[in-house]
């Protein structure tokens, strides 16, 4: 038996965006159970409440590891991210024999995979500086877009959105204007029409936001009652209930760039999966491809390595290439960061699968999908590595 | 009338006496703690036990305000928190080995907590301590608020989401503790919390402590006997906030973490429901408090998600049937048993217990089927491997007989008490 | 201009809702000397049934009956809670409601789950009612401005100028004497504290709907309603308005001020890249209220029109 | 009307009333002497609800003891306390109104005649009540009484620290009531009062009945006036 | 001459338009048990709360032993040896008879505000409170709660808190209030003792206590001060009768 544990908040207003990945990890754990587990073992995994405070995270990876649990998956928040990677490096060298393993499949501050990059740390999502590449590229094409406004989540992950979308502006397209820059409360606001407002009279042609969960949801309802035409570019538009907050008029006015959508061509395994998801939680919507990713990345290692330990699995995750629905994703060996395909997708109602249980759905723009030796970026991770098994 | 040959020393409570009321209980609980390691504690245990450790004295210091002074704050994890977050500081400082931190043993940090819980107590309290009362409590609720909001406003101070981490293990070490494994932190907490409940102890017996006692049932009277309560109330709210934030600083060393969320209301109530539970009149109720709710927080969390409804419960069962609390219950139990009626109080305190276990019963049964019910993952709870679906009678019959079953006893034996001669 | 024309009309309306929260609990608080903790527990209560309700009827009918029936779970905790623990003091009742939030949001929990539910705004009424600078201002926030006006009057009406009120103010101060003269006293504690729910719920239907409905909007909103009431005066239905209007229209003008503590104080010669110089006045926002308690509870705190001390 | 068997009070723990017997006939007024703290608060009280009997209270042949106030009061008791407790910030009118018990079926007084019976509180008939002398608080209090129709009133110390001449009109408003047919208890002190309009008296010491008769026939007895009345 | 103990010039107190005490001018020499009288509401209670540092006079001065005590807070005035005593009891309910009087004794043996010593470790505490308790007659309840303490006992109590600080100018607001014939008797003779050698001022609507005790009597009636005489004067005033003592029948001249 394999212990697992999730950790991300399974309550209060985040809680959506956690329970919608918990239930693809406990999916995925299924199905891999179902076809004779891991190495013959069974994986067990366990959700921890963290309400995406840093302080509970780390009491609930301590319950988690007090439990038995190696594996520990967390990605709602980069602030709970960073903790958690700081707490796993002391344990891990405080108790050798014990070793405990991060996979983190959403917090994508890149200093993770660059300066404070750790061997026990993975990330199976695209870091924030290569999501914003993508966005950025796209802007470049719209010449009509002449003033930007950010705005974003008043932690690392906000900051690091809004520091991306300045540096990368400026070389891509020197004669945009930032009329704006606002970072706001993480998760503590109710309504965004003042915010809403500020944008609407700063004259901007375009939005970027790094907002994710209810902050996403509220930003893009507030925009809807404004009865606000300006285009956002999101990384998390996804979010549950944020297109459906912005009903028709989400089309062509909300992007976001992501590892991959439902309505992508695919396999006919990939559309099973998809619709046996919606069919088990039909309060969701299949969006965290990636927590499916890291769960066969996690079973394929363990095949590979022949053992479940934790640095023998890591070792042999670094530089693995897995072959995905979606295209390839390769374990970079030097930062434990992977490389994939990501797609930029709007709003339509021209698609196979809907979301928030309405009509419409995301649909790739033209132009819209980056190769994942595109999106690449390079690394200034140095990492230490403990002695190979 | 006053007899002759008494005197003042035959008033005071005999040696035997106080040896009992106050060493005995001192020196069960330190040997629990010597012999705890050889039991060879499990991970879980020691993480559950360090958590008590810190809420003991934490509750403890919080007593020492509502309990002792009467004061009821809405905000003492604030000081809790400043002090914590002084010692998060202090750890990275004694890391970079900047000025004398360098040769500042992290054993000691809980002094550091103190002083600047302390210290924040002592400017907070400056001018919310001159009411008491509702208003204090109202302004107690305003600054744990502003400071919480306020906190995210300096990112150097308290690293805004994130908070501020370091790394315990460094310094220099004293008696041989590297600090870094558990069973360390072990001793660093039994150190602790022995120095903790001995210090509050003790202040309950100083003049100071006594004055706090007299300032909360009467503050008028205190002025006419020479003191001013406003003083009072100043100084024993400094020192509880300064025992606060040596539990902060205990909390720090445990968790290498401090993140703004310390400083809000929500650990503020739970100090205050751990204190209220554990039975605010006694100096023991808040660590019987405080063992129990860290033990239903992290055991109970693991088996139900409706901890926090059973926490609520309890808390208002409480406040409505037992004011004294836990303490006051067990105490109480004692007296009884002692009293000149101990075989009829027993008769009684049984079927008392039978109405509430029953009555018990039929809730928790109510709370965890409706709790997978409304998860709607097609969960059922099936404790002992029985089977309690949402929509079988015989659920509903288990929820509702005991129930009402017990409401019958409890009824019965209150009516019956009211017809007993005063 | 136009960010204060958005301030006033936002600070406005925000300030009416944190009135429509806070008159109940004014009225509990003045007639009853209950400081309910569990008052934004009701207001969160009112959401959630207006949500049921509206679900399987309509809005409008939810808007009746949502506040009759969190009003009645009020009487209810008032007759078999609160009386109970009434002998013991203030200190126990506070304790008790402080309890009860616990209680309410855990039921909420495990009756409506853990993350929002989808409460929306009437069909009829989701439409916006007119544009400025480029912004439309919906319809709903209008209705919302009535029925809190509608509420002013309505209270103040009742406690002004009915015998019931007078009975209630008298019972206040000389429980006994009033019982003495024949009315009964604790049913008109368990009416007060109902309608004092009610009312709570009530801006729970309406509010609801703007914002989230979700088991943590009591938490949310709990202790700004106590700025309010303190600020305002216990007791003092005018000054419950006008600290709630203050504290709307500070709260939103803070919001659309970008300035930094360095642009405002340039001349001390605040660096723009300091940790203080940094910080600008609409990060202030969700600080001021409090401040604001702060300082009238130690510089006057019997608030803006209150007749007495806390 | 009312009769009082074997009547027990505590507070806390010291035992105030020890057994206190009475009867009152309808019309009747009786007054209830006896020195400072010997229980005839207490009794009032303890008649009235505010104090938790233990013992036999009926009124109209029904038992009243251990009913909630409103409910006495509905019953046809009124009630006069030791500490007038009006309702200082509304008006004399607003005191008299909250007198009445059911709006829809108001006794036999109107405030209109209230008022008339009372010419000093027509003058101040909307002026805020706390603002009256002692004595027109008094007579207020006793006003909103009436209000409420009541059968019997009790009434506590009236003449409590009035001037001499206020205490005069007093006795003259309380006998003018009696004179309406309502039943009167009226706990004094001052006998002369006591004894100008009490169809009977009763002495009590130590929280029990000591001595019931008829002012005549108290006039006889000294030795009762010297053990339980003189200070 | 010394300065009397207590000394009151022109002093008035209103609580918004109402003028509870006005204009008194009242001197009490050392050592004099002074009595005050007057009807209820006449502003005696009133009077204490202005001497005592409860209330800051709305005009006029007060003085203890010559120097000026108005607007000084209550504890310390009590520091500068005035106590009182509250007609009210206004024990600590929670405390036990012995922890009343050593809460009293505390202050005036120099025990401030510490917190860094026992208050079992000074003996002079011990035995002063000891001291205390048995001349009030309390020692047999030393270690009952204050709040289960019958009546007349509360009431002796809180003359022992008052006198414990050893204070030489004592207040008491009607100590005997609510008590029984014997049990009134017994007070008189704890205050007497109490007061030996002290100032005292006592508020009483007992004519047996104040003709027994007083020195001089004062009559105070709607906040002025209507008389102020040996109880010999008192008894004879025409004033003093019509507006308090009525009818009253006076108990004879010598006890
Ligand atoms: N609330 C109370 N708590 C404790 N004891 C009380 C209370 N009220 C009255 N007593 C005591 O009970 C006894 C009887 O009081 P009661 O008020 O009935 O006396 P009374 O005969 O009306 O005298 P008075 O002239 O003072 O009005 C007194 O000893 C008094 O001190
Ligand atoms: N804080 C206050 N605010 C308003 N009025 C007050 C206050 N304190 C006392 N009074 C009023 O002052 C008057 C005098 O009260 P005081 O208590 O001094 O009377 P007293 O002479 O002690 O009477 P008693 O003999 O009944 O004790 C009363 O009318 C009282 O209502
Ligand atoms: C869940 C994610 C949206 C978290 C976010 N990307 C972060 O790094 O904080
Ligand atoms: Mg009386
Ligand atoms: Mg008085």
């Amino acid at each position: 038996e394999i212990k697992m544990a999730f950790i991300d908040p399974l309550s209060g207003p985040f809680g959506p965006s956690g329970e919608a990945a918990y239930t693809s990890y406990l999916l995925e754990a299924e199905r891999i159970n179902e076809a004779g587990g891991v190495n013959g073992e069974m994986i067990e995994l366990t959700g921890y409440d963290n309400k995406v405070n840093p302080k509970e995270s780390l009491v609930q990876l301590q319950k988690a590891i007090d439990s038995g649990a190696r594996y520990i998956f967390q990605g709602n928040g980069s602030s709970v991210a960073a903790a958690i990677i700081d707490a796993v490096n002391k344990h891990n060298k405080r108790n050798p024999g014990d070793e405990v393993l991060f996979f983190n499949y959403a917090a994508v501050t890149p200093a993770f995979t660059n300066e404070s990059c750790s061997f026990w740390h993975f990330r199976f999502d695209a870091h924030a500086d290569m999501k914003m590449a993508a966005i950025t590229d796209y802007i470049r094409s719209q010449d009509d877009i002449k003033k930007v406004y950010l705005i974003g989540q008043d932690y690392i992950f906000g900051q690091a959105v809004a520091a991306a979308a300045e540096s990368q502006l400026t070389e891509k397209r020197p004669d945009i204007e930032i009329v704006g820059n606002e970072l706001h409360p993480l998760g503590k606001v109710k309504d965004f029409t003042p915010y809403i407002q500020k944008i609407i009279s700063s004259g901007a042609d375009a939005v970027i936001t790094g907002n994710w969960g209810a902050d996403m949801q509220l930003l893009m309802k507030a925009a809807a009652e404004s009865g606000s035409d300006i285009p956002y570019m999101t990384f998390y538009g996804g979010s549950l209930g944020a297109v459906s907050a912005l009903g028709e008029g989400a089309m062509d006015l909300l992007y976001q760039v992501s590892e991959g959508i439902t309505n992508l061509e695919a396999s006919d395994e990939q559309y099973e999966l998809i619709e046996t998801y919606k069919e088990r939680f039909p309060e969701y919507d299949y969006y965290y491809h990636r927590a499916h990713v890291a769960m066969r990345m996690f079973k394929e290692a363990a095949e590979k390595a022949g053992s479940v330990d934790p640095i023998a699995v890591a070792y042999a995750l670094e530089g693995m290439v897995h072959q995905d629905a979606y295209g390839p994703v390769t374990m970079r060996a030097e930062d434990h960061q992977a490389q994939q395909n990501l797609y930029i997708s709007t709003v339509s109602d021209d698609v196979k699968y809907g979301v928030d249980n309405i009509e419409l759905g995301w649909k790739v723009v033209e132009g819209g999908e980056i190769d994942a030796s595109v999106a690449e970026q390079p690394t200034t991770c140095e990492m230490e590595r403990p002695e190979k098994p | 009338m006053s007899d002759a040959t008494q005197n003042h020393a035959d008033l005071a409570p005999s040696t035997g006496a106080k040896f009992r009321q106050r060493t005995l209980p001192i020196l069960i609980f330190v040997a629990i703690i010597l012999a705890i390691p050889m039991t060879d504690p499990s991970r879980t245990m020691l993480t559950l036990i360090h958590q008590m450790a810190i809420n003991i004295v934490f509750a403890l210091a919080y007593n020492m305000l509502l309990g002792k002074g009467g004061m009821l704050s809405f905000g003492h994890a604030v000081y809790f928190g400043l002090g914590g977050y002084f010692c998060m500081h202090v750890m990275n400082w004694i890391e970079e080995g900047s000025g004398i931190w360098g040769s500042y043993p992290t054993f000691f940090l809980p002094v550091m907590g103190f002083v600047a819980g302390g210290l924040a107590a002592a400017v907070i309290g400056s001018f919310s301590c001159r009411r008491a009362g509702t208003t204090f409590a109202m302004i107690s609720l305003g600054v744990a608020e502003l400071v919480f909001s306020g906190a995210f406003m300096f990112d150097s101070l308290f690293g805004g989401e994130q908070g501020i981490n370091g790394d315990r293990m460094n310094g220099p070490e004293v008696f041989g503790l590297s600090m870094g494994p558990m069973q360390d932190i072990y001793w660093f907490m039994a150190f602790w919390t022995v120095v903790g409940i001995v210090a509050m102890y003790a202040f309950t017996r100083t003049p100071l402590g006594r004055l706090s006692e007299a300032t909360r049932d009467n503050p008028q009277r205190v002025q006419f006997i020479g003191y001013n309560p406003t003083r009072v109330r100043w100084l024993v709210f400094t020192i509880s906030g300064a025992f606060a934030g040596l539990a902060g600083g205990m909390s720090a060393v445990n968790y290498e973490i401090f993140t703004p969320e310390a400083l809000s209301l929500i650990p503020s109530g739970f100090v205050l429901i751990m204190a209220y539970v554990g039975g605010i009149t006694y100096f023991a109720g808040p660590i019987m408090g405080a063992i129990l709710l860290t033990y239903m927080s992290s055991m109970m969390s693991d088996f139900t998600e409706a901890w926090l409804l059973y926490l609520g419960l309890m808390f208002v069962i409480i406040v409505m049937y037992a004011p004294r609390g836990i303490a006051g219950i067990v105490f109480g139990f004692w007296d009884g048993l002692r009293g000149a009626q101990s075989g009829e109080f027993l008769k009684r305190t049984l079927i008392q217990l039978a109405g509430c276990l029953l009555m018990l019963l039929g809730l928790i049964v109510l709370v965890e089927v409706s709790i997978r019910w409304s998860n709607g993952w097609g969960e059922v709870f099936e404790p002992y491997g029985m089977h309690f679906g949402h929509d079988s009678i015989l659920t509903w019959i288990v929820i509702v007989v005991p129930i009402v079953a017990g409401a019958a006893i409890l009824r019965y034996l209150g009516r019956e008490k009211e017809e007993m001669p005063a | 201009m136009e960010t204060i024309v958005f301030a006033l009309l936002n600070g406005v309306i925000y300030g009416l809702l944190l009135f429509m929260l806070s008159s109940g609990l004014t009225l509990i608080f003045s007639m009853m000397g209950v400081l309910n903790f569990a008052h934004a527990s009701f207001y969160m209560l009112g959401a959630y049934f207006a949500f049921t309700i509206s679900g399987s009827t309509t809005f409008w009918i939810a808007l009746f009956v949502a506040p009759v029936l969190v009003g009645l779970v009020g009487a209810v905790v008032e007759r078999y809670g609160l009386r109970k623990v009434h002998a013991n003091g203030h200190v126990a009742e506070l304790l008790f409601t402080f309890g009860l939030a616990y209680l309410i949001e855990e039921i909420v929990k495990i009756v409506y789950g853990k993350t929002a539910v989808d409460y929306r705004i009437p069909d009829l009424l989701n439409f916006p009612a007119f544009t400025i600078y480029g912004a439309s201002f919906p319809a709903y926030r209008i209705f919302m401005l009535f029925i809190a006006i509608g509420m002013l009057i309505g209270l103040w009406y009742l406690l002004k100028k009915t015998r019931a009120g007078l009975i209630i103010q008298a019972a206040l101060t000389h429980p006994h004497m009033v019982g003495h003269l024949g009315h009964n006293v604790p049913l008109i504690f368990m009416t007060v504290f109902g309608i004092g729910c009610a009312m709570a719920g009530l801006a729970g239907v309406i509010a609801g709907n703007i914002f989230v409905t979700d088991p943590a909007m009591a938490v949310q909103m709990g202790p700004i309603v106590f700025v309010v009431v303190v600020v305002g005066g216990i007791g003092s239905l005018e000054g419950a308005f006008l600290a709630s209007l203050l504290i709307g229209l500070i709260q939103n003008f803070a919001v659309g001020i970008n300035a930094s503590f360095a642009e405002i104080f340039w001349f001390t010669g605040l660096s723009p890249t300091s940790e203080i110089g940094d910080i600008t006045i609409s990060s202030l926002a969700p600080v001021m209220p409090f401040l604001l308690l702060v300082l009238m509870l130690i510089f006057r705190p019997r608030g803006l029109m209150g007749e007495q001390e806390l | 009307m009312l009769e009082v068997k074997d009547l027990h009070a505590f507070y806390g723990k010291s035992h105030v009333l020890r057994g206190v017997n009475m009867e009152i006939m309808p019309g009747e007024v009786i007054a209830l002497l006896g020195r400072n703290g010997v229980g005839r608060s207490t009794t009032a009280k303890a008649i009235m609800g505010e104090v938790a009997p233990k013992g036999e209270i009926l009124f109209k042949g029904q038992p009243i003891s251990g009913l909630e106030s409103h409910k006495i009061s509905r019953l046809g008791l009124g009630y006069v306390p030791e500490s007038r407790d009006i309702f200082p910030s509304m008006t004399v009118r607003q005191n008299l109104v909250l007198g009445v018990k059911d709006m829809k079926n108001p006794g036999k007084y109107s405030i209109d005649q209230m008022l008339d019976m009372f010419p000093n509180l027509r003058a101040r008939a909307d002026n805020p009540a706390g603002v009256l002398s002692g004595g027109e608080k008094q007579m207020l209090t006793m006003c909103r009484t009436l209000m409420g129709d009541p059968e019997l009133i009790i009434i506590d110390e009236p003449t409590e620290g009035l001037a001499p001449k206020i205490v005069q009109q007093i006795g003259d408003t309380i006998a003018e009531i009696a004179k309406t047919g309502v039943a009167i208890l009226l706990v004094e002190q001052k006998l002369s009062i006591a004894l100008r309009i009490a169809n009977r008296v009763y002495v009590m010491g130590h929280g029990e009945i000591v001595y019931g008769g008829t002012p005549a026939e108290f006039a006889e007895r000294e030795d009762v006036r010297k053990e339980w009345l003189e200070v | 001459m010394t300065a009397p103990a207590l000394s009151l010039k022109n002093l008035s107190k209103s609580f918004g338009p109402a003028q509870i005490i006005n204009d008194v001018n009242l001197d009490i020499a050392k050592g004099e048990r002074h009595a005050i009288i007057g009807p209820n509401g006449a502003g005696k209670s009133t009077l204490f709360n202005l001497i005592s540092g409860l209330y800051t006079p709305t005009s006029g001065t007060v003085s203890l032993n010559g120097t000026l005590i108005s607007g000084v807070p209550p504890h310390e005035i009590n520091r500068m040896g005035l106590s009182r005593s509250f007609q009210v009891s206004n024990i600590f309910a929670n405390m036990t008879v012995r922890e009343n009087v050593r809460c009293g004794v505390l202050h005036s043996l120099g025990q401030g505000y510490s917190f860094w010593k026992s208050v079992t470790s000074s003996k002079a505490v011990q035995e002063k409170t000891f001291e205390v308790l048995e001349h009030c007659a309390l020692v047999d309840k030393a270690n009952t709660p204050a709040a289960l303490l019958p009546y007349a006992d509360q009431r002796a109590l809180e003359i022992a808190i008052t006198i414990a600080g050893g204070a030489n100018v004592i207040l008491l607001d009607e100590p005997t209030a609510g008590m029984s014939h014997s049990e009134t008797d017994r007070a008189v003779e704890l205050i007497r003792k109490s007061s030996e050698g002290k100032t005292l001022v006592i508020v009483e609507h007992d004519m047996g206590v104040i003709f027994d005790l007083a020195d001089r009597i004062s009559v105070l009636v709607y906040g002025e001060i209507i008389a102020s005489a040996p109880p010999s004067e008192i008894r004879g005033d025409p004033k003093v009768r019509e507006a308090y003592l009525g009818d009253e029948a006076l108990p004879e001249e010598t006890a």
